[in-house]
């Protein structure tokens, strides 16, 4: 058993150092990544995207969005 | 002729059949889950299903668990591929806002420091070897440390890798302490801070951009490739789900992960758990054992967050709120609504909830980090 | 070699491939249940996907029913494991209203009456085998029996288990008979009662307080773990998915459950069902005989069903109007809704519909109890 | 065939003896849950539930409310 | 015994176990791919989730899209059995207004000649057997052909089945192309037509009844039962989910299928390919050639379209415009919109999109006929 | 390769004999079709469909309003 716990202690001090420097990379990958998007896109707020990408990029609302029309456009000219 | 037809009748009853007290007895833990989810709103999502499993499970004669039975299959299906705890972790990517965390990464290193309640707890269950009738391996106390990671698709997933047979218990600590999260901590993080220290005001987050959150995903992704990828089945799939999110042009699919599909899995997935939840497997010294150290974990996480907080608070000349490092071990959003709480307690105007949301998700990160390193040195 | 390829092309068309008239009859019933669908809103959730199957099951060459076809898959999958059913069941369970039961449990009874259905067409089943060509075993004439519990997924999940060849007629007759209800009954009951004993006002149903309804499914479920457990998957599934629906805490996986959840599953179910009507299992004199048999079968339950109504309205000194009775089938809500209109009949101001509502909720455990004891004798 | 008739006719006999045993002790239990209930929270109206507890007790709302919430703060401060 | 463990720990980073550049290079092409989704709207709903699969799948050691690895289990339960693209096909079936194709069937033989793209690549790619390196089988060619049939389920369910090896670049290639038809598409129509054909005013259309929808899907898959049943798990399934669609009975039905069960396909399936895109078999020449000739393969069909429809705009005395013709290659619903595009620029108020939209749907069922009939020679 | 090649243009031969026959019988067959749709229902436009059929074949939501309609006469009673 005490071999058992040294392996534990082991794994304490290995895993803590790995959580540590992977969270604390990510701190400075994190900083790094932010500037990296302000220098590409400037500080564009999050309001600016909405959802007409969503739209455009979405085949089957197009779809729907066309079945509608069509719909619309009958009606229109009985 | 009639009355071989009545003795086939009594055989098959479950009177005649349960064999023991320890049937009853795990159908009234089932039941006691599903008291505490519906009277005490304990993690109602998760432990309805698992304790009404544990109900199924115990049924005699049925033997919905067996591998012929329902739960059986889900078990097979969802739990020992682990695809199951991973949707789950899809549809939290994409349930989860980390603008906080982008906005002040710092709060990475609390995340990381309450993490240390998994690696105390996998060190107290090898102590426990100690007890007679326990017998935890390593792969065992890994898995039961995992308890103190506060997060339970990673409990779930590293426990179905590592140690199959205590994955019950495990998942019913793990669900059962976060949802005594608001007992369990408060009387920690106010013995560790002064009054002082938890009526520090934080500045403002600043603005995250959406470029930053499309970045994010792939930012986190790629340190865990180089360093870590074991841990990349956890974290590719949250990172994944957050993509769908914060991407926006598939919102469809961002619709489908946070509601239908988690919620399908988490039905399937709680009964498959509470299918672990058998007399046989589960009434023994080891799973008092686990219920025990696991709240010491939660403690302990909770505890070295603070402190961890305490070091920032210096080091930041004191704009570090120290109780946000309670939020480190996860338990999302629960802890960081108690870290706001008992914020309140000490200034009513000083609303931290924002600011713990940061160490509060990077507490999902470093669980899932801890997990992949478990199973990468264990598995 | 071009003309190899003009045959082998001609080989691969339908044309070359049908193997006599078996599998154009089966497009054609495919078809048939279909039309009745849509046409006549035969129970259209159900019968057109098990129309489609047939008609996609029985197209030659592409073998989409075999062990490599997709409903193939789908029957492997979720009816040989009995998954589909039983999650239906979940779905049915949140999507019922127990309530009506639980002011007036006294109305079990009449749900137990009319499992005589059942019993009777178990008898007439073997009775068939008079018939030469007709070779029905216990265990067949017990699956063909469960049509008469006029519950779709009981139907499904018992004769999956005793008898799988027999699975798409009896489907089929479950279905369609279960629509032709409003058709079947109101004779019976208008020949078994007077107009005075239909025209009976019952006494308003009192309020259900939030704490029976979360006391009920656990209720349920104790006395058949206590007594039948073989009965427990399916009681199980129904009362785990009611509790989600009245534990009040998680309203999510209620709502998954109601919709999203039993809509994929009844998809797929429906699908795989239709695979099973299959020209060399179905066109047999057998199938006549289950068709026939099953249309005695509703016949029969609506009948002890009513006479059971009558014995309790001249114990209850009348305040029981024994259309009610008839309720007792399950066919929910048809049942119910054919005694509210039969009843309006005698009484246009006199709606039975809450009071139907008992017993039809009531046949549904009655039939889920006749399956697990048969599973008991038979499985 | 003669004898599976009569195997028959026993499982009918045996189950009606079932299915009535069974639903009839239900009728029973079910009364005394009523009581029970009754016992414990007095003649509570089911009205008095509302989605209240749904919403406390609902891991991701609360994080869609906090979410939510922060948006509207932001958007206060701006 | 310490530096044991650090040996272990470095040994299970990513660092230490790539295994060259390839799996750092197809990181970068998923990276790519979710680029061109978010920035350029290319095809996002498949391309995001594909290029997030084809980045956990080259992360070393975690071996994802391995036997035991969640994307593994995607594949072998959703691809190699032909059950994803073929849920896709059922939500297809149900997101689909066959209108446009039932006022005006003549349009199908549009959506026939634009499948010219299909043979022309199959023979492309069998030319390209000249290149060393390039090892194409006929197998191998037909599934690389059907990329010309611009649809993504049609073109995964034929590779899965003929060449599962191509499979990934196949799946790329379909959803790239599709993107790029604004791009690849308006030359060709603008160079193969006049100004004066390009601007014919199209006979408004007329309406479409309740019972001729309701037959249509009947009607469809009659003759491709008697003709081409190898086609019929396509077909079959495209037109079960229009009739759950027009049936008008089974909306619940339709709604799932439409919605929650094609976005879950959708995610599952999208890994699942992705899984497929692999260094070791997407890292070669071949792959460069799929690409090169898919590219190939639009612009014929389109083309062919066009052509046909000249030859239709002759013989009609001038009522239909040729334009329409480019709309049959597929590519629902943008083919039919660039179309409109261009015809706008003829005449800025000769809207052509529903004209368009029955030669675009009748691609969807060309493209479904022609991988049927490759099946039945090839598969 | 030279046989493969002749083997390739057989399959574009047969495939696009198969295709355009097969599309278009469809052409006459749907025209059949819509002939004989007219003369069963007469020039039915598609609006006169509704959700109405919907409802009615719809077991659970017939369940669901039946439930809802008893709170209402519920509420209206006491
Ligand atoms: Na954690
Ligand atoms: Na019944
Ligand atoms: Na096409």
């Amino acid at each position: 058993m005490a071999e058992m716990l040294r392996e534990g202690v082991e794994l304490m001090l290995t895993g803590m150092t790995v959580v540590f420097s992977l969270l604390i990379l990510l701190v400075f990958a994190l900083k790094a990544m932010s500037n990296l998007a302000l220098s590409i896109h400037g500080p564009v707020p999050s309001e600016t995207r909405g959802p007409a990408p969503s739209v455009a990029g979405d085949g089957e609302e197009i779809v729907a969005a066309i079945t509608a029309g069509v719909h619309a456009y009958r009606k229109g000219k009985r | 002729m009639q009355s071989d037809l009545l003795l086939k009748l009594w055989e098959t009853t479950g009177l005649a059949n349960f064999d023991g007290p320890g049937q009853i007895f795990m159908i009234a833990i089932g039941g006691l889950l599903i008291y505490l989810a519906i009277a005490k709103q304990f993690e109602p999502l998760l432990l309805i299903p698992i304790g009404f499993g544990a109900i199924l499970s115990n049924i005699p004669v049925a033997d919905m668990s067996g591998p012929e039975g329902i739960l059986g299959y889900f078990y097979s299906v969802g739990v020992t591929t682990g695809v199951f705890p991973l949707l789950i972790f899809l549809g939290v990517g994409a349930l989860t806002d980390f603008g906080a965390l982008i906005a002040n990464p710092k709060t990475l290193i609390l995340g990381a420091a309450a993490q240390f309640g998994i690696f105390f707890t996998l060190l107290g269950a090898l102590a426990m070897n100690a007890v007679p009738g326990v017998e935890f391996s390593l792969a065992d106390a890994a898995a039961i440390g995992i308890i103190g990671g506060a997060d339970g698709p990673t409990a779930i997933f590293l426990a179905s890798r590592l140690s199959p047979d205590l994955l019950g218990a495990i998942a019913v600590a793990a669900y059962s302490y976060m949802a005594l999260v608001p007992i369990i901590q408060p009387p920690i993080m106010r013995a560790l801070t002064t009054a002082k220290e938890r009526s520090v005001v934080m500045e403002e987050l600043r603005e995250v951009s959406t470029t930053e959150r499309i970045f994010f995903p792939f930012t986190v992704l790629l340190l865990v490739v180089i360093l870590l990828p074991t841990a990349s089945p956890l974290v590719g799939m949250l990172m994944f789900g957050n993509l769908l999110r914060e991407s926006g042009v598939v919102k469809r699919l961002s619709d489908t992960a946070q509601n239908e599909l988690i919620n399908i899995v988490t039905i399937l997935l709680g009964l498959a758990v509470g299918s672990r939840l058998h007399a046989d497997e589960f009434l023994n010294t080891e799973t008092i054992g686990i219920l025990l150290i696991g709240l010491v974990a939660f403690a302990v996480g909770t505890g070295t967050g603070v402190l961890m907080g305490k070091a920032m608070h210096r080091l930041s000349g004191g704009q570090v709120n120290p109780l946000i490092g309670a939020a480190g071990v996860s338990a999302v959003p629960m802890a960081a609504r108690v870290v706001n709480k008992v914020g309140l307690e000490s200034n009513p105007n000083n609303y931290l909830l924002m600011h713990a949301m940061g160490p509060n998700v990077a507490g999902v990160i470093g669980s899932a980090v801890a997990a992949g390193f478990l199973l990468s040195m264990l598995g």
